[in-house]
């Protein structure tokens, strides 16, 4: 058997070695202290939503719907977190809700968390709303005035007496909503709320939503769209080079050189049978 | 009649949950969730079948000693246990336990934490040594065909990979694979499985396919 | 985490290298688990089947309200009426799909096994024509009102429209099985099958994420457990040296 | 904190007007929708409350809110007498909408009673109803035609073609086949047809004398398949030949089940693999198991998720509808290649429509597009 012609039948176990490299190698690195980064490719569509959270000034009001459950956590907390310190960090006010049901508890603790960080206060820089059940009704509502279903805020404040809650009264009176979402709310945010109400857009959602959504972006209902791991590895990057955040605390980012270095080597391996195949041939005739 | 009977069964009774399908009206949804939970009761009782069946053939194994007759043994040991455990030790509260069993720290429980999901997770992880090797040995240009597979894998698989200005031009060539021919394919698929199903079960229904239901 | 849970970390920790451990070859710690994980899931599945449906379905919908005193007076003083107040919060109809649960075990019988036909027809039937509308409804009515969107020629979206609306059309000429793919009918199926070429390397490039994310994670568990483990044999060392 | 100030200033809003009570349409007789005509301030009112009471002077409970914009509500309850949420059939109720700002509200008139009643027919499903009625009519055309003997052209399939060939290998390297039917129940249509190609298939090793194995993910497929390979035996004149012991049941746990029926693809050598049937993502490892072992594979499902990794993985992929072409194909009887000729018309007739709605929706004429539009309200 000649040189290419053993590259088109390599034992599969060789594969399988180097997909486990890929995967555990950085892990190994991280433990002996030098953990990889690679800068990812900033698509566009992320990088609008980072810009329109930029562009935003001191005291404008941003609203941040978290409709995801602890089953989509890996993927779309990283955004979330993200977004949330972009905005604290300008001094941007923020409006949250978590209209997913088993949702409220893990967007509380996020919140909670990445306000003590900032020294932000309830109701002054940021106001939670919570959970309630029947969510396109709800945005509905939320888009004609938060107090229809959100008389008081999560902890049972009531809205007319939060500070913050003075002059927005509903999501037409902030500057747009970026909605984090598994599942079919994201539809909803698209046709029951920004599609009746016609407020500026973006959603972020799990690796498997994306293509589904697409769509919308080219016809310009979405003015951005943060796709899976990946997309949030982008934002991250973007958050580090404007300074708002440190490679140390990188979510999303981490998981990616091991998906970088997996891809590489199922191409890799495609494009040696190829040569194997093609070189093979031409030897032949 | 052994053949015939059960057939126009299969008939009536599609027949019947077709229309029903129609009806809004009350007498209609109570058949409809009555008929749903006989299939769900036939199906518990025909787990009595598939236990016997595993052990059953297992047994004989470890009856005549074949070769590796004591992975077999493990095989009837380890449901013996669980349904043991899960039925009568665990629970310990005689013919009604609700879901007692479902308690962490039970064995019922620790079986399934660390000796059942251990492996099923790993089985599944093994899709990304496989899903390497498949590209391997399959995404050869040979023909036409393959070279579109192939290539169109590729694109978007490098949207991972950052390749400064390449990957501009790959990512949105990936998205429109995505959303256009993607999209194409999945809905005629859809529509043409659509037709398909609908013709099989026709044929099932009408008693024309018929070779499902055994011999005199 | 107290010895117990290391001990039983420590199982799963050896049942995932055993499994992996397949990768390079079928071997007697593969062979090990496998019949294992066959043997404990047939029996989980069973338990859980037991609770989740045999219980609410039958026992709690027939036997459970019967007022046994009731029927046993019935039958000891030959009273019909006592009957009836035994059975009155009975939803006695549920025995009839019971009846049919325990005609599937004729089969244990070579000579009787027919009778579970009847079982297997309700079942099949009952499946099959409930699908019927929903078949057309979910797959075809569906896919076809959502590919039909006005097309025109000055927007993108537009165009791409137009675009999948004859693509689809394609890959359907793909599916025709009763006319040769010859001429313009053969030119589209051509197009048709591309089309589905290009979906199913799409497809195929799009898991990969998803796939190394799984073995990703059952690195953090092994990782997790070495850490554990170092701790252990660290604690094991430091006693031992006591001694 | 001017806002609402504001606000407490102002006057009560002018009621909604025009309160119209009706039967809910297609449903089970537990619900009636209430519509009315917005109030002339609906511009600061935040929104309705829906009030309902049994006689017209007595107690109205609030039983429901709508938007400022909504001028429809649909009161629905249970049909459970013991539910408090309990809503009677045949029963009058008055309704009253009341428009609400943030501290005042005012009411509208009390509506005329009505009651609610279930419906025989769900007229938001008509367009299924003719879908179902047109390709039954098609199939029973096309069946009968085909009992008159005409002839019918079918275009070859690669995987079809393969099928005698990857059973003659087996039987000439004295190995078994593998059937598996995936993880779909007896119920499932793509299972259904997975029976029927096993059918054919067992029929041929049954006249090789190859022996094929069957390990079932559900005990009811079990059963099922276990009929359909006798059966086949008995069809070839063979039935002595037939063995239960090869048509088990493994375990209901999808990756156990794969790992089981891994170890018999390699302990058992078996030549040819199917894979016929619903097949989730342990499409990959049963296909990649089989070309270790180095058996040929012939696959078909009609998962769109799956079906790139059986045409990666396997020799030769039934795409989809092919799946359940295939028994035709394999049969070649009469009957069932007439049902095949239905689905194809169906299929033109699919694509005339879409034609025409791509025309008359891109002129805006959207009453095409309607006729296929159902509902489910």
């Amino acid at each position: 058997m000649g040189f290419y012609e053993k590259l088109m039948s390599l034992d599969r176990r060789w594969v399988y070695l180097c997909v486990a490299i890929a995967v555990v190698l950085p892990f190994l690195l991280e433990e002996f202290g030098v953990p990889i980064f690679i800068p990812p490719y900033i698509t566009p569509e992320v990088k609008s939503v980072y810009n329109f959270v930029e562009k935003l000034r001191e005291d404008d009001v941003l609203f941040l719907a978290i409709d995801y459950d602890p089953m989509a956590k890996a993927e779309l907390h990283p955004v979330a977190r993200a977004v949330l310190k972009q905005c604290f960090k300008k001094n941007v006010k923020v409006i949250i809700s978590a209209l997913s049901q088993n949702g409220p508890g893990m967007a509380e603790q996020l919140i909670s968390q990445t306000a003590k960080e900032y020294n932000k206060v309830d109701g002054v820089d940021y106001v939670y709303l919570g959970y309630k059940p029947f969510p396109a009704l709800v945005i509905m509502g939320m888009s004609q005035n938060f107090k229809l279903f959100f008389p008081k805020d999560y902890y049972g404040t009531p809205l007319d007496s939060l500070p913050m809650m003075a002059k927005v009264r509903n999501i037409k009176d902030t500057k747009g909503v970026i909605d984090v979402a598994a599942g079919s709310v994201a539809d909803m945010w698209i046709n029951e709320g920004a599609g009746r109400y016609n407020y500026p857009l973006a959603l972020a959602v799990t690796g498997v939503m994306a293509a589904d959504y697409y769509p919308f972006l080219n016809s310009g209902q979405l003015f951005g769209l943060v796709s899976g791991m990946k997309g949030a590895a982008e934002y991250e990057y973007l958050m580090e080079k404007g300074g708002y955040m440190k490679k140390e605390e990188f979510d999303a980012s981490r998981g990616m050189p091991i998906q970088m270095f997996a891809h590489i080597v199922v191409i890799l391996f495609i494009i040696i049978g190829n040569v194997g195949y093609f070189m093979s041939r031409r030897k032949k005739s | 009649m052994r053949r015939q009977l059960p057939i126009l069964v299969v008939f009536i009774s599609g027949i019947f949950m077709a229309i029903q399908y129609f009806v809004p009206s009350e007498p209609a949804e109570f058949v409809q969730e009555y008929a749903m939970d006989w299939v769900i009761v036939i199906g518990v009782f025909a787990m009595g079948l598939g236990l016997w069946s595993l052990t059953k053939v297992n047994w004989i194994k470890v009856q005549r000693q074949t070769p590796g007759w004591g992975y077999n043994l493990v095989t009837i040991l380890g449901m013996v246990f669980m349904l043991v455990v899960g039925l009568i030790w665990d629970p310990g509260l005689g013919f009604f336990p609700g879901e007692k069993s479902q308690v962490s720290g039970t064995w019922f429980m620790n079986f399934f934490w660390y000796i059942y999901l251990p492996i099923q997770t790993v089985m599944f992880s093994l899709l990304a040594f496989y899903i390497a090797s498949a590209a391997y040995r399959a995404f050869r240009a040979r023909t036409i065909l393959a070279s579109i597979l192939l290539v169109t894998a590729i694109v978007i698989m490098l949207r991972l990979i950052p390749l400064g200005a390449v990957s501009g031009i790959n990512q949105w060539l990936a998205n429109w694979i995505l959303i256009v021919p993607n999209m194409a394919a999945k809905r005629a698929i859809w529509m043409g499985v659509g037709l398909g199903m609908v013709a099989m079960a026709l044929k099932i229904v009408l008693g024309i396919e018929r070779s499902y239901m055994g011999r005199d | 985490m107290s010895l117990v849970d290391f001990m039983w970390m420590s199982i799963g920790a050896l049942l995932t290298l055993f499994t992996f451990s397949y990768l390079y070859k079928d071997n007697p710690f593969y062979k090990f688990a496998e019949h294992l994980v066959v043997g404990v899931s047939a029996g989980y599945f069973a338990v859980l089947l037991y609770y989740s449906s045999f219980m609410p379905k039958v026992i709690d919908t027939v036997f459970r309200p019967i007022e046994w005193k009731y029927f046993i007076l019935a039958f000891k003083q030959i009273k019909p009426e006592y009957l009836l107040a035994a059975l009155k919060g009975s939803q006695w109809w549920y025995l009839v799909p019971g009846i049919l649960g325990v005609m599937m075990w004729t089969r244990f019988s070579r000579k009787l096994s027919w009778i579970s036909r009847f079982s297997l027809a309700f079942y099949m039937g009952i499946g099959i024509g409930a699908s019927i509308p929903l078949t057309l409804q979910n797959y075809v009515l569906k896919h076809l009102t959502s590919t039909i969107q006005p097309v025109n020629f000055t927007s993108l979206t537009g165009i791409w429209r137009l675009l999948i609306v004859i693509l689809v059309f394609c890959t359907l000429v793909y599916f025709f099985f009763s006319r040769e793919h010859k001429g313009a009918f053969g030119a589209s199926a051509k197009v048709g099958i591309w089309v589905l070429m290009i979906a199913f390397g799409a497809g195929f490039g799009l898991t990969v994420m998803g796939r190394v994310a799984l073995l990703a994670e059952r690195v953090i568990f092994l990782r997790d457990y070495w850490v554990e483990l170092k701790y252990f044999l660290y604690m094991l060392f430091k006693y031992g040296m006591l001694l | 904190m001017i806002w609402v100030i504001a606000f407490a200033q102002e006057e009560s809003p002018l009621p909604p007007s025009q309160v119209k009570v009706k039967d809910t349409p297609n449903d089970n007789g537990h619900s009636l929708t209430i519509t009315w005509k917005s109030s002339p301030d609906s511009a600061k009112i935040l929104g309705y409350e829906i009030l309902r009471s049994d006689s017209p002077d007595g107690e109205f409970k609030v039983v429901g809110q709508a938007l400022a914009t909504d001028t429809l509500y649909k009161d629905k309850g249970d049909k459970e007498k013991e539910s408090p949420n309990y809503f009677p059939s045949h029963k009058n109720f008055y309704y009253k909408v009341r428009a609400k700002t943030d501290g005042l509200s005012s009411e509208s008139e009390i509506s005329l009673p009505a009651y609610a009643f279930q419906q025989w027919y769900h007229a938001g499903k008509t367009p299924v109803l003719v879908a179902v009625l047109i390709f039954s009519t098609l199939t029973l055309i096309f069946i009968s035609k085909a009992k008159k003997g005409k002839e019918l052209y079918v275009r070859p399939l690669a995987g079809i073609g393969a099928v005698d060939e990857a059973i003659g290998r087996a039987t000439e390297m004295g190995r078994p086949i593998l059937f598996i039917l995936g993880l779909g129940t007896a119920a499932d249509i793509a299972t259904i047809a997975g029976f029927t190609i096993l059918s054919r298939v067992a029929k041929r090793t049954a006249e090789y004398k190859t022996r094929i194995i069957v390990p079932c993910n559900d005990p009811i497929v079990m059963a099922v398949a276990q009929e359909t390979v006798k059966a086949a035996y008995m069809d070839a004149g063979r039935p002595e030949a037939y063995e239960e012991k090869n048509i088990f049941f493994l375990t209901s746990m999808q990756f156990a089940y794969v790992a089981g029926v891994n170890g018999i693809m390699l302990r058992e050598r078996t030549a040819t693999n199917f894979y016929m049937g619903l097949f989730y993502a342990e499409s990959l490892i049963l296909a990649e198991t089989g070309s270790i072992a180095g058996s040929i594979q012939i696959s078909g499902t009609d998962q769109m998720s799956q079906l790139p990794f059986f045409v990666a993985a396997t020799d030769y992929t039934l795409i989809g509808e092919e799946l359940y072409a295939a028994s035709a194909y394999l049969g070649r009887e009469p009957l069932l290649l007439g049902a095949l000729k239905a689905q194809d018309w169906a299929k033109g007739i699919l694509l005339i429509c879409l034609i025409l709605g791509t025309i008359f929706t891109s002129l805006h004429l959207d009453f095409f597009a309607n006729l296929f539009k159902f509902s489910l309200e």
